[in-house]
């Protein structure tokens, strides 16, 4: 498949900048963190995306969606990187999404999928137990009663769980892992909002003998051990393509900064001291490239690669957006210090992203494993 | 070598400031208290305590002249020797003494007036310092001029009897809480750019004196911008020769750069990197990230090898040079590497950011070692330094 | 999109040349060879084959003008399309068949006549080039002129009805061992010095022509220094126009830099470590090694992806514009790391230097990496390129 | 300890300067390669260092030594690496002096000590079994006999094994690992010399039924594990010197390259992109020297530092010693890659001297067991 965007794609993507540009710059997210605002995302913005069918993007036809594919979320994802813009598009449609169409039964899939695409209802995961991410450390427990199952256990770092309406929580049985979505209103279950760096949320959520019946089982009888991974592998490969967004954005400010910003009577991109920096950077930026668009081909395409190609571009685009926030910062020099200049915000959105779904150390580790040594 | 009457004497000095300090430092004052202002007496026309004990200590310290142990008694320091000094330093580190006063006029600008001030200025100036009478801050850096300092605009016209200044200043600590400013300030507009620039001291209360705080992207707001309307400042608070202020501004900005050329680590590293990860058969859960910390601490071991090094030297003549250029880049890019392990090993937990500054203050205190190559002259400036000065290579 | 009839046509062609090469490529000619000369026929004057099936797979390819599948039939070429060569490409490598003849003439000069030359010169240097009668050496850069080729001194000065050609050239590849040489040479002193520069063939037989092999630090000596003293070289020699050469020259350049883009590894870096260093549970018996390689193989295989994708955007008519630069830079320097970290694995058993070239190759080759950074535009000159070009930041 | 030199030190170095300009520069190692010397070394100038006393530095006076110490020793060998002078002095008057200084008995030391410092006799250490330096690896079996031991194994990259007139090895013995002070002609010993890319010599060693006395047994019965590393951490503090005195040269031809070169009509080093590198590596050059001086002390001081002192020097200096050799070669341009301009022979040496004693990988894992992480 040629790495290339078709015209509906390209499309997209234009419609998709000019919107966010417009409804969703950072300035929005600006004033819900000044606001203090409890629901970390603009309802009406969300509301947009939803007509706008941004919900329903990578979820088939017959599921409610428009089976339009990753390649095209991930161009509307890489616009989100650009302007920070907050939602539950990763969290609910894109983990949640898959979650649910990888393992759910054709009945699950039917509902679920159908009120995610039309923003009905919020699916976030709750898989971590651990500061560092590691989805198949699960000591949460669902012991089977009569009419279903009685779970206990904590979890970590559930994105956006303050507001979700169903949880997809990970936990132990006699089968091994398995994974039951529960609504986030049910007795025992309680919810710790904490805010991020980044400004965003994620959740410390317990489950206090939370009594679920047999149907909140995603699936069947089947270990989810091994397709949590894979939903896991298209949550990377989406949240790259935000990255890449992101830090094609902080690059461009920068290097826009450097033409500008004058010192010692020149502009500061003068000094080839700063230029080799910045042309090393762009190299970085290119094969972030060409990495994110085949990885989003290989969801598509379902290839046997998505493993590798997920790891890759996550840990290649976590430690480019590291290194290009970093190095943004100290070009900018003072200014970037401040609050009120934007650029600061790519840094702080950098060290939440890195941490999300494994950072490269996990992803060194796992692409190892993945290649046999 | 010492003659043994000199070691005799501080033997002497060393057991009678032991037994004053256990005797005079309230337990309160015996803890190591957080860097910088958030836990530190900082003087100033309206006092601030943290608490009872901690004035008292100032005060008893105060009284001895130790809040400058080695300025002249003359001007209300501690008159000590630099040996002595040395005693109080180690005996004040061994009862974990704090800090009885933190202030800029301590660490800039009186070793500045003591240098190049008139007797006048050192009799005021000097003891209003030692006394922690009144809060200075800095002004150097103007919107305009980050690494270019000396393309400073502020401008400060002779008009007779009092200097009329104009301009504004950024980056000025705590300038909302300060009484006064020392200045960099443009006295001849014609001259080239290093030649017309004067050292001015400025009442902060002076009609025309305004500031508004900056907000950093740590969510602190220790930085003001400065701005100056038609401020009339007394001819006398000129320290030096007018048009020479430039060559003060160096001496301090390489004080300024020693200063900050220590890395703190308020808990190791490796201790941080074992509650976070966990160790397996001895080693931390995580071998990249053990490797990186393991290189990390080795490079901590060597810079301080090395300035001790430099220290030896000095003592035995040899002039460090610009090498505090060195010490500057490499201890900010070692405390920004240091934060962004601690961020690696934290992992999730090291995200959160409260609404209270301490809650998430890693993620806070990481954003603020941005800072470190940026403030008291980038890492890039250093390496210009280093480049020219010490390796002699080619400018254009 | 293809019509069906150009697929059709193309099937059939794609069984027409299997079989062809399947029939007519001799057994030792189908396995993968070392890189370079070591083991390809190069042509000449003084043609060397290293074995008699050696000779008979280069003349059959070179009958059918497969040495050069793509250039015309009126030149001896193979006049294939751009899809039935990639499907000549395509088919040779699944049968391993080496290729026929590895010389600069095919690689460099060939594409430039093409473009730049006469009639007269393609009917005779294109055809010597397919059927390798002549070995070509490139003669540009000069000891004073490294990163900046333009300033080369080499003078062909106009006598009439020849050119009188004095100076040096330096790192003409197998200068000692080629039959003609196409060189940069300076026509015009006094133009500025892009612009006095012509592109000449010279005949290495000519009187006043020497060469001195250079050894380098790996121990092989690919590369020559080149002089010429008072060289009278025929004016139809001449390629393009007079005091034009520089512009063939960079088209070159993004040649030889789009060839020099690619990360080729006998052996897969990680299977070497599995073999150095063994596997403990899976995992290599060294974590930092582990997670560099893994760092590595990811850098190399997201290059790949980017390369591909380059390509693919050309094909849709997007222009790569200076992407070679990066290409180059980036695949120099992966290149480097990997013999780094090939040392790394290979322990002190990777230290032998032996008589024998074979004997201590990684040790060797690793020298020679060191050049990949530096020929064909050094990596500074390519960020350069990217600063100024790609990212338009400003020049002095 | 003050971190500098004393009057008697400095002027050691000085005359160790002139001697080694004089009568072992680069050239002469260029013709020990050229001609195939078999020694690797110059008889005549090992002679004179012999006579200067340098094989007797680090000796005590009791053993025929001069009692000059480590940190005097230390600036001699920052002088050799500066010219790169072959000689025995890390191999046999360093390790193999350090090991019987440690683990002999008195009689052993009076009689191997003062021929060490004498120069009569080359001793040197077979400790290696795997291509990765690790002296804990010990597979070599010494089977108790009558009257002494049988030694059967296989060493790895010997030090000058190829000229020594005995070769200490480790064994595994029924009370641990043991060393055996053999002669090099033993019947059953066989010695392959192998020729390194820094034109020096190692060896493998193969023990196939040498049969030595119980008096070849190095020191008295206990297990030797625990004072190998420490001998070696002498050999890697005073390799660390010569690191430095290599790194020090590099670097300083490197600049006077940079202000000398033309390209574009004004020199090379007047370009920010390499000032800044150029900068970089100087700082971490001023790191190496605070770090050797500390651990030269370190040894004579007999602190207990010394074993963390040791991995931080040879560590931070093989980091170093390559960071700045790849830059020389970068920076020389095509004229480095040439075998006639002289810094590509501090290349080659960096990758023996990194390989030797152990690499900075087991440098950073040995330093953090040493820390306790």
């Amino acid at each position: 498949m040629a790495l290339i965007l078709n015209e509906e794609q390209k499309m997209l993507k234009d419609s998709a900048a000019d919107f966010l540009k417009e409804r969703s710059p950072i300035e929005s997210l600006r004033r819900l963190r000044d606001t203090k605002d409890k629901q970390g995302y603009d309802t009406q913005v969300w509301q947009e995306m939803i007509e706008m069918g941004w919900t329903g993007l990578n979820i088939a036809e017959q599921y409610g969606g428009l089976g339009f594919g990753y390649v095209g979320l991930g161009q509307i994802l890489e616009e989100i990187g650009r302007t920070l813009a907050c939602s539950p598009l990763i969290s609910s449609v894109v983990l949640g999404g898959a979650l649910v169409n990888l393992i759910g039964t054709e009945a699950q899939k039917s509902i679920l999928l159908s009120e995610i695409a039309n923003g009905n209802m919020i699916v976030t995961a709750a898989l971590d137990e651990t500061n560092q991410h590691n989805p198949l450390v699960v000591n949460t427990m669902a012991s089977k009663t009569e009419h279903g199952f009685v779970i206990n256990g904590q979890k970590k770092f559930v994105l956006d769980g303050h507001i979700a309406n169903q949880i997809i929580v990970s936990a132990r049985t006699d089968s091994g892992i398995q994974l039951f979505v529960i609504p986030s209103d049910s007795e025992g279950l309680s919810v710790n909002q904490r805010i991020l760096m980044d400004h965003r949320n994620a959740s410390d959520i317990s489950f206090e003998n939370v009594s679920v019946p047999s149907s909140a089982l995603l699936g069947k009888q089947e270990d989810a051990a091994e397709m949590i991974p894979k939903a896991l592998d298209v949550a990377r490969i989406c949240l790259s393509a935000e990255m890449l967004g992101s830090m094609q954005e902080a690059f461009e400010r920068t290097i826009a900064y450097l033409k500008e910003r004058q010192q010692f009577g020149v502009p500061i991109g003068i000094f080839q001291g700063l230029q080799h920096r910045a042309a090393h950077m762009y190299c970085e930026i290119e094969l972030c490239k060409g990495l994110v668009m085949k990885a989003l081909q290989a969801i598509d395409m379902d290839s046997p690669d998505l493993a590798k190609l997920a790891s890759t571009a996550k840990a290649k685009c976590g430690e480019v957006l590291q290194l290009v926030t970093n190095e943004a910062i100290q070009m900018f020099g003072g200014i970037g210090m401040t609050d009120d200049e934007e650029i600061g915000f790519f840094l702080k959105r950098a060290r939440v992203a890195q941490q999300t779904f494994g950072d490269y150390n996990y992803h060194y580790d796992r692409y190892a494993r993945l290649s046999g040594f | 070598m010492q003659s043994a009457t000199v070691k005799v004497d501080l033997d002497m000095f060393r057991e009678e400031t032991r037994a004053w300090l256990e005797e005079n430092c309230p337990p309160s004052q015996r803890t190591t208290p957080p860097r910088g202002l958030e836990d530190c007496y900082a003087g100033g026309r309206k006092p601030y305590f943290h608490s009872e004990e901690q004035k008292i200590w100032f005060e008893r310290m105060r009284d001895k002249g130790w809040t400058a142990p080695t300025w002249p008694k003359a001007y209300g320091g501690g008159g000590l020797t630099p040996q002595q000094a040395k005693v109080l330093k180690e005996e004040m580190k061994n009862l974990n003494c704090r800090v009885p006063l933190w202030s800029f006029g301590l660490m800039m600008l009186g070793p500045a007036i003591l240098h190049y001030g008139t007797e006048e200025q050192k009799q005021k100036y000097i003891r209003e310092i030692v006394n922690g009478e009144v809060w200075w801050c800095q002004g150097y850096s103007e919107p305009g001029s980050g690494s270019d300092l000396a393309s400073l605009q502020t401008s400060a016209e002779d008009k007779g009897d009092h200097f009329l200044v104009n301009g504004q200043k950024v980056w000025t600590s705590y300038a909302d809480r300060s009484d006064m400013i020392f200045c960099l300030v443009r006295t001849d507009k014609d001259a080239p750019k290093h030649k017309g620039i004067s050292f001015l001291l400025i009442d902060m209360e002076l009609e025309g004196v305004s500031v508004r705080p900056i907000k950093l992207i740590s969510g602190k707001s220790p930085f003001c911008e400065t701005f100056f309307e038609n401020v009339k400042v007394p001819k006398e608070n000129l320290v030096g020769t007018l048009n020479e202020g430039w060559s003060i501004a160096k001496n301090l900005l390489t004080h300024e750069r020693t200063s900050i050329g220590i890395v703190t680590e308020e808990q190791p590293l490796h201790e941080y990197a074992i509650e976070k990860l966990g160790l397996v058969d001895g080693k931390l859960n995580d071998p990249y990230n053990r490797m990186q910390i393991a290189k990390w601490s080795m490079d901590r071991d060597a810079l301080s090898s090395s300035i001790a090094k430099t220290i030896d030297e000095a003592k035995s003549g040899t002039q460090p040079g610009a090498k505090s250029s060195f010490f500057k880049y490499y201890s900010s890019e070692l405390n920004k590497r240091r934060y962004e392990l601690a961020m690696s090993v934290g992992g999730t937990d090291a995200l959160e950011w409260g609404e209270d500054y301490m809650d998430g203050k890693l993620a806070r205190d990481m954003c603020r070692t941005k800072a470190n190559s940026i403030e008291g002259g980038t890492s890039e400036i250093q390496l210009n330094i280093i480049s020219k000065r010490i390796l002699g290579l080619p400018s254009k």
